[in-house]
């Protein structure tokens, strides 16, 4: 459990290979800006530190009507951005509208489908999103359009954080390069590529937080060399985790080892089958490619750092079917389908993957898995613009190995595995949906189980999702092949509880709460 | 002070070692000149490079015997035991002026450093003492010149800047491997003049290389004769041209020409007019300022007006830089130029490279630097045999059959056609430059100083060579020279030039005998006479002034030549 | 007509005699005979590549990693290491010879001839024929290369082909700017002007009297290519333009391991050999060549 | 000299301009849609959409890179799709970092391989030269991932000489220098060798030694000046080179230069981002071919600039 009463000051030092793109909330959607922007800014709801448990953030009471329509929200008292002014209301609407507005172009934006008046709003008309009103300086409710059980899980994404309307307008398009927020830490200094320092928001709303007084971000380090700033006490969280070339050497020194932190996270690497080219058309060649891959030398090849995978849902998700025993590994009966399909001799098709270490390795693996069983993958290694697009077409890429561009959780929620790229939606020119798989009952279902609101549902509706991923993988349009797991390495000036260095939704670490050894 | 006893020198071949100076020995006492006289490619140069140690390594080396500049013997001497010598105790002046100064830096520089090296002043003092050093050797305006790059330079001006570098230290020895080859007869005589003078104030000895008999009847204390890489005679100057004792200085002292000993030419019927040239002018442009005007014209050649007769010989003479090369190359289309030029009766002007192709077959020109002339990657065979296959004359063993004739026709060995320039000396290369323009028989040559570096009995083999090619095919010859006992010999009518324009023209014995213009008869008076007993002539006084650089629109006045009867004409 | 024929013929015959010297001359004098025999056993690896690699170069062994996943350094069973998938190294080398002789010595090869050509004619001709090629080469030089082999790996399938191309055109570049520069000096030396007295046409001048003067530029240029041309094509095949995976050139054996080379240095040491090796043999017999080549080298006492 | 000036300016305008051209047609050309980088995963068709006719991607290809042209004549970049900060704030602000790199790499291969270059001619032939002809091919061969690592373990991390990554102070730029320098110090060192050997064999070499110089002032003054030509083009070359192609150098060191930008923004089809740095990198490989045949004539008294 996280230590509530840990000492407070101190710094630690944060290193990441890219350059921090924004921090502007509406518009952040890297992984590694979105665990930045979580601690810049705050939104109404949040989660409990370490947890996929949702908790009010900057709402102090959080209420649903019967219909699950109406969402109201009362805000904290004495809540302040860090231009000082205190948050309003107002300042909800206006994030909302904001986040929603096609001119902001944000990639969020489609989250809040469900809000009263987004369709209009989003398509350039009207004056506002209709179904959010302020009540009063304190209060503001939230009207949907179709219930829906995960708004409260959207209200805790950074999309959804409150931004100060006078900081936005004065900084313009430059809001991501001068953020206000009201997050426990504020931007201090930014030097393009080099270092982002955040410093303590000393009127945060909770009290004791945050523990640090200050986190620098050396940005534009390669991992290895990450790696070994760490080793000479020069960082303290190799935000890009243990770079895979030195991990065995990382687990093999007793001195580190002890250091290393892991964690499950919200992710699932798969092979898609483009369900609309030949001979993916056919489940029963799916069902073979499934039973082919050897997924055990798969994770034995990343040394360990994932587990097999059978479904799609990664197993720390609510709705991760625990006894579904998947496709077993059994080349001899995946051959022996392929051949009742009709391709005794195999066929030659194309695997596509983005270039960047171990995903070509991976693909290897594949590769050679598929030669067991009489088919011939060519690989085509790209860069990730490239892959992105050839899924989107439908008659280009037969398999895509999706690591490196994998589906990690926008929240923890098991409908947000579906949508984009499983469902009919995704399915369509540029989508996400790469392996075309469109099976309109299961689009209907999926709506159905978003619908069931409140906490009386909960479980039922984690049912109806559980029984919606196993039908997709009775039609394999997907071989799921592991779920990554996250290895943390830390120094040791900083601590805090295990759960904080692999904090499911604030990734890599929960600056917030650590604190660090000096302070002691 | 200088001793050498039995030098020899060998170079690397492919076949091994050749010895190109054979056990060579002489003596030079202070204050004296001693002459290195004797047939090109002997292995004069070699003597030279191999008292100042600068053989070329690893392909040349000293086989054996000593050189001892006072009591110090030099064979055995370290790079450092060089370094103290060099410049200070013995000074050379290069047989190329061309290429042996530095592109990159200016004159001053090149002086200034060689009084830094050896301490002769300090750094303050350096550049007064460059230009003092500039004054001595006479150059004109010695102020600007040393502020002047090589390539800014004449020839001759560039000359005088390797022999002020030379005399910088004040070397006790003084070597001089030909220094004025490649200058015209009144710059020669200025520095020879210039030579000796600093010898009688200096003392310094003098190691003079020439193969022009001329300069050693006027400089020369002693003479050695070399031959084959051996010494044939060594004798006083005046001994050695009153009775010479071997076979070669015989043969070598008779063929010398001298100026009004040459038999009348031969009377013969004029041939056809093969060369037309009228209102020839040669202009370069000199661009600068904003829009990249043309702000000055070099007048290389201005208004030149001649014709060349079948089996006619018309010498061009005239001061360095006056543009005689000039005329040559665009003679053969290498320079833009105005006018009317027709070869053959075929008028030339705004020809392409295709259409001069045919004329080129038949107006050849042998040019006038032998060295630069030759491909350093080609072997001279090769390079000979170009031009026949160039215009698809001869192919197979015909034509090495005719490239070897060609070759002894020069006076070369066939053998060596496998051998690359760098292998000849000056004299060599000169001769495989006339082989070959030869090969394409040509009905016109111009021939540009073309027999300069040539000892007396290849040069006269040469011109008999030249003569027989006359006599049988008719052809005709542009003879550029700066050797007025050559011109003699082989011209029919000669042209004097200056600054662009030709200043007197006429038959030959109008010309030479009967000098008109002032400059042709200063000319004349510097030539030196191969006899030692005769007192040094007074030399006339140069007239340096104009220039062929002028501003655009201007054009420099044209000399108005007036006849002076049976076609010999001048400005007077 | 006939005759030009038999000039020619002629001249051939004695450019054979002479070409025998150069070779024996090459393969006498030690250092070019060991840079011989360097090329002469890479292209006999990479033409014999099937009979003589120890192991299957695409089997991803499952001997070929350790418990951890780590791959294996050399040993008796595999005598280079094995690599990241638990493949034989070795075998990966050897048949990478292929891939890494056809661009280091087509595509380099590819780029010297037009860098050469482009320098050597903007040289001679100057004028506005050398202002336009020069101003073509620099904006050639200022090509976004990176974003063309994005865009040609999205259309057309990867092929060697290709990257040779994207290679010679990268490199040609630098090529040309060095030649003209030397060119233009050369261009101006009286022994080309005596070639155009005598009426050479162009290309006798361009290929007789200036190539060989600017061989020495050339053989610099050329052997330097080599190991960056290698090394370019991994980038490039990184990018989906060349050879995928799992089809291994010394290149991309490098790039795909270079950040394990403090845990498992084998797998950048060896091809990085081999590279160096290939450049070095390729030097030692362009130096020689020049030295055969240069007359003022020759002879002996 | 000024007329030659202002042409290569105007000459060195429009080889720009048709960078400019030929760099839009790519990027029109890649299949990636920088629509759907910019919307993200789970954005709606209609999202997509919207974000095309915001930034005028749906316009016909000509009327695209007329507005662009526009614009940057006006001195507009544009602003970047993923950052939407300016364009030029984001290169200005990696732009001494750059420069820096560049100078202090180009100073350090010029060092090492003119030092390299020049001792192996004079001990032509000799175990000297061998060895330093082996050591310039191991530079070339060498991969600059790892030697800039082998030199941060060596330098910074065991003997802590220098810091681990990073820009600041002078101490920063040493390693990344060295690791740039050692690549381009093999192909100088083999260029200046060879260069060399050819001055070495001239008559005007002869004279100096002649003149009784130390082999010193003769090296020095004589036959570098005259060997180095060849050299200056190659500056103008690498100045280009590295001012956007050392992404490898660039990430190994922690060093916010351009090249980092260039590279992401490729990744992700970038579009303003990728224009703007081409221009930038560009324009130096513009600048220093011209700077290159400026400098030529000053060293070369002979080459006139006609
Ligand atoms: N590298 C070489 N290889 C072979 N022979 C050479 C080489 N260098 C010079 N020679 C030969 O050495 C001989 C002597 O040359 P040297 O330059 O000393 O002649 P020279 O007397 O100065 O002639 P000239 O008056 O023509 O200059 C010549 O026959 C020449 O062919
Ligand atoms: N390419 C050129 N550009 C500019 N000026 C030139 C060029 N070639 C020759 N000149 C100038 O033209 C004039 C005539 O030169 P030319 O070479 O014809 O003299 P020359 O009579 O042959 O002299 P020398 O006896 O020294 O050989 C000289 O002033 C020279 O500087
Ligand atoms: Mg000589
Ligand atoms: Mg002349």
């Amino acid at each position: 459990e996280v230590n509530a009463d840990a000492p407070m000051g101190g710094t630690m030092t944060v290193t990441y290979k890219d350059d921090v793109a924004t921090l502007d909330p509406a518009i952040g959607y890297d992984w590694q800006n979105w665990s930045m922007i979580k601690s810049l800014f705050d939104g109404l709801m949040g989660y409990e530190p370490g947890t996929t448990a949702l908790r009010n953030e900057l709402a102090s009471d959080y209420a649903i009507s019967e219909d699950g329509l109406t969402h109201t929200f009362s805000l904290k008292d004495g809540i302040k951005f860090h231009n000082g002014r205190e948050i309003v209301a107002e300042d909800v609407k206006y994030s909302l509208e904001r986040v929603t507005n096609p001119e902001t172009r944000s990639p969020g934006a489609g989250f809040f489908g469900m809000i009263a008046g987004f369709d209009s709003w989003n398509a350039g008309e009207g004056e506002g999103l209709s179904g959010v009103k302020v009540i009063d300086d304190k209060t503001i409710e939230i009207t949907l359009s179709r219930p829906d059980a995960t708004f409260g899980h959207v209200m805790a994404l950074n999309f959804a954080s409150i931004v100060p309307k006078e900081a936005v307008e004065a900084a313009g398009e430059d809001f991501g390069r001068q953020p206000v927020g009201s997050g426990a830490f504020k931007l201090a200094e930014w030097a393009p590529g080099q270092r982002v320092v955040f410093e303590r928001f000393a009127d945060y709303h909770r009290a004791n937080l945050p523990k640090l007084d200050q986190v620098t971000f050396e940005i534009g380090l390669e991992p290895t060399v990450a790696l070994l700033r760490l080793q000479q006490g020069q960082a303290d969280v190799p935000g890009d985790g243990i770079p895979p070339a030195q991990f065995l050497q990382v687990m093999n020194d007793p001195a580190q080892k002890d250091n290393v932190i892991e964690g499950g996270q919200l992710h699932t690497g798969y092979i898609t089958l483009n369900t609309q080219m030949a001979p993916f058309d056919n489940v029963a060649v799916r069902k073979a490619v499934n039973m082919a891959i050897n997924k055990d030398r798969i994770v034995k090849l990343i040394n360990g750092r994932a587990v097999p995978a059978n479904q799609p849902l990664p197993p720390s998700m609510p709705g991760y079917a625990e006894d579904y025993e998947g496709y077993a590994f059994d080349p001899a009966a995946a051959k022996e389908m392929l051949a009742e399909a009709g391709f005794a001799d195999g066929f030659t098709t194309e695997l596509y993957v983005m270039n960047v270490d171990p995903n070509p390795r991976i693909a290897q693996a594949i590769q050679q898995d598929l030669k067991e069983i009489g088919v011939t993958a060519e690989i085509r290694s790209l860069a990730q613009a490239n892959v992105i697009a050839a899924g989107g077409e439908a008659d280009q890429a037969p398999m895509i190995w999706s690591g490196g561009m994998a589906w990690i959780a926008d929240f923890p929620d098991p409908s947000n595995f579906y949508g984009p790229i499983l469902g009919c939606a995704g399915a369509v020119q540029g989508g996400w949906n790469w392996s075309w798989y469109c099976n309109e009952e299961l689009d209907a279902r999926a709506a159905e189980a978003d619908a069931m609101t409140g906490a009386e549902n909960a479980d039922a509706r984690i049912e109806a999702w559980k029984s919606i991923y196993l039908d997709v993988m009775a039609d394999a349009p997907w071989v799921p092949v592991f779920n990554e797991q996250r290895f943390t390495l830390t120094s040791d000036k900083i601590a805090g509880d295990d759960s904080l260095f692999v904090d499911p939704v604030h990734i890599p670490v929960n600056y917030d709460y650590i604190y660090s050894k000096d302070a002691e | 002070m200088l001793t050498v006893r039995d030098l020899s020198v060998q170079v690397a071949t492919p076949s091994g070692a050749k010895t190109v100076l054979d056990g060579l020995s002489f003596d030079l006492k202070r204050g004296e000149t001693l002459c290195l006289a004797g047939e090109s490619g002997s292995g004069k140069s070699m003597t030279a490079l191999a008292i100042m140690g600068l053989l070329p390594e690893p392909m040349c080396r000293i086989a054996g015997g000593s050189v001892k500049l006072g009591d110090l013997e030099l064979t055995t001497l370290g790079p450092r035991g060089y370094r103290d010598i060099r410049s200070v105790r013995v000074a050379m002046i290069f047989q190329e002026p061309m290429t042996s100064l530095n592109p990159l830096m200016t004159v001053q520089d090149q002086l200034a450093e060689v009084l830094l090296e050896h301490g002769a002043c300090n750094r303050g003092e350096a550049p007064a003492r460059a230009l003092k050093l500039l004054q001595d050797v006479q150059l004109t305006e010695p102020e600007r010149r040393l502020k002047q790059y090589p390539h800014e330079l004449s020839g001759g001006m560039r000359q005088r800047v390797m022999i002020a570098m030379a005399l910088a230290c004040d070397p006790e020895v003084l070597i001089a491997d030909e220094p004025t080859t490649a200058l015209d007869v009144t710059v020669q005589a200025e520095i020879l003049d210039l030579i000796r003078a600093l010898q009688k104030d200096h003392g310094t000895a003098v190691l003079m290389i020439t193969h022009d008999m001329g300069v050693v009847a006027e400089m020369a204390d002693r003479v050695v004769i070399l031959r084959h890489g051996q010494e044939v005679e060594s004798a006083p100057v005046r001994d050695l041209f009153a009775a010479p004792q071997s076979d070669y200085a015989r043969e070598l002292l008779a063929a010398v020409p001298r100026l009004g000993t040459a038999p009348p030419r031969p009377e013969m019927e004029k041939g056809a007019p093969v060369l037309e040239v009228s209102d020839l002018s040669v202009r370069f442009d000199m661009r600068g300022g904003i829009l990249n005007r043309v702000q000055a014209r070099v007048h290389a050649v201005e208004q030149v007006s001649f014709t060349v007769r079948a089996g006619e010989t018309l010498a061009l003479v005239g001061e360095s830089g006056c543009g005689k090369s000039t005329i040559g190359k665009a003679l053969l289309g290498l320079v833009p130029w105005q006018g009317s030029i027709s070869v053959l009766g075929q008028q030339t002007h705004g020809m392409g490279p295709g259409a001069l192709k045919p004329v080129r077959r038949d107006i050849q020109m042998v040019f006038q630097d032998p060295g630069a002339s030759l491909d350093a990657r080609m072997t001279v065979g090769e390079q000979v045999a170009e031009p026949l296959v160039i215009h698809g004359l001869s192919s197979g063993s015909e034509m090495s059959d005719r490239t070897a004739e060609l070759f002894r026709r020069v006076g070369l060995s066939p053998d060596m056609m496998q051998r690359y320039p760098h292998e000849f000396s000056g004299g060599q290369r000169q001769r495989i430059n006339i082989a070959r323009a030869l090969s394409l028989s040509p009905k016109i040559l111009v021939a540009d100083e073309s027999v300069s570096a040539l000892d007396v009995s290849v040069q006269a083999q040469i011109l008999e060579l030249l003569q027989s090619l006359q006599d049988e095919d008719g052809l005709a010859f542009l003879f550029i020279s700066h050797d007025m006992a050559v011109i003699e010999q082989v011209a029919d009518r000669v042209m004097v030039m200056r600054l662009g324009q030709v200043v007197e023209e006429g038959v030959r014995d109008a010309v030479l005998h009967s000098p008109r213009h002032p400059y042709t008869r200063r000319l004349l008076s510097a030539v030196p006479v191969p006899d030692p007993t005769r007192p040094l002539p007074e030399r006339q006084a140069g007239d340096a002034s104009g220039t062929p650089v002028l501003p655009v629109g201007q054009s420099p006045e044209k000399l108005i030549l007036r006849d002076l009867g049976a076609g010999h004409r001048a400005a007077v | 007509m006939t005759m030009t024929a038999a000039t020619d013929g002629q001249m051939t015959a004695g450019r054979g005699a002479r070409s025998r010297r150069v070779i024996y001359e090459l393969m006498t004098r030690p250092r070019s005979a060991f840079g011989m025999v360097i090329i002469i056993l890479m292209v006999g690896a990479a033409l014999l590549a099937p009979w003589i690699m120890p192991h299957d170069p695409f089997e991803q062994s499952f001997d070929g990693l350790s418990l951890a996943g780590a791959p294996l350094p050399p040993g008796a069973d595999f005598p280079l290491g094995t690599d990241l998938l638990g493949r034989d190294l070795a075998s990966r080398l050897i048949l990478g010879t292929r891939t890494s002789l056809i661009i280091g010595i087509l595509a380099n090869g590819i780029a010297i001839l037009l860098g050469a050509g482009v320098g050597i004619t903007a040289g001679y001709f100057g004028g506005w024929i050398g202002a336009v090629l020069m101003r073509f080469t620099d904006l050639m030089m200022a090509f976004p290369a990176l974003l063309l082999a994005i865009v040609l790996a999205a259309i057309f399938q990867p092929s060697l082909l290709i990257v040779a191309l994207v290679i010679a055109m990268v490199n040609w570049v630098q090529m040309a700017r060095v030649i003209y520069t030397e060119t233009r000096s050369l261009a101006e030396r009286d022994f080309i002007t005596v070639q155009r007295a005598l009426g050479a046409g162009h290309l006798r001048i361009l290929f007789k009297h200036l190539l060989p003067h600017l061989l020495s530029s050339i053989v610099v240029f050329g052997t330097l290519g080599i190991s960056t041309t290698v090394l370019l094509e991994a980038t490039l095949s990184f990018l989906g333009v060349g050879v995928q995976p799992p089809m291994p050139s010394w290149g991309n054996i490098i790039f795909e391991n270079q950040t394990y080379f403090t845990t498992a240095p084998w797998l950048v040491f060896f091809p990085g050999i081999a590279i160096l090796l290939l450049a070095l043999a390729f030097n030692l017999v362009g130096d020689a060549l020049r030295d055969i080549l240069d007359p003022t080298l020759k002879g002996r006492h | 000299m000024q007329a030659y000036l202002v042409r290569r300016l105007m000459e060195s305008a429009l080889i720009l301009l048709g960078i400019t051209l030929v760099t839009f047609i790519l990027l029109y050309l890649v299949p990636a849609d920088p629509a759907r980088q910019i919307a993200g995963r789970s954005a709606t068709a209609e999202t997509v959409q919207n974000i095309r006719d915001q930034l005028g991607l749906n316009d016909p290809f000509v009327v695209q890179y007329w507005n662009y042209l526009t614009a940057l004549f006006q001195g507009d970049m544009g602003r970047s799709y993923l950052q939407r900060a300016e364009v030029s704030e984001l290169i200005a602000a990696r732009l001494p970092a750059s420069l820096l790199l560049m100078v202090a790499a180009i100073v350090t291969e010029l060092v090492f391989g003119l030092t390299i270059g020049i001792v192996a001619a004079l001990r032509r032939n000799k175990p000297a030269d061998h060895g330093l002809m082996i050591f310039s091919f191991v530079s070339i061969s060498a991969p600059q991932f790892v030697i800039g690592i082998l030199l941060l373990y060596v330098f910074a991390v065991k003997l802590g000489w220098f810091p681990i990554g990073g820009y600041g102070t002078f101490g920063h730029v040493v390693l990344p220098a060295v690791t740039l320098g050692f690549l381009g110090a093999g192909w100088y060192s083999r260029m200046m060798r060879s260069s060399m050997i050819d001055v070495l064999g001239q008559d005007f070499v002869r004279t100096a030694r002649a003149k009784g110089l130390g082999k010193a002032r003769i090296i020095l003054r004589h036959v570098i000046p005259n060997s180095i030509l060849p050299i200056i083009a190659m500056i103008g070359i690498d100045i280009g080179l590295f001012m956007s192609g050392i992404v490898v150098v660039e990430s190994v060191f922690g060093w916010p230069g351009i090249g980092q930008l260039a590279w992401q923004a490729i990744q992700r089809v970038d579009i303003p981002v990728i224009m703007g740095v081409t221009m930038v990198s560009a324009t130096a490989i513009v600048l220093g071919n011209l700077l290159a045949d400026l400098v030529a004539p000053a060293i070369d008294p002979r080459i006139k600039t006609k």
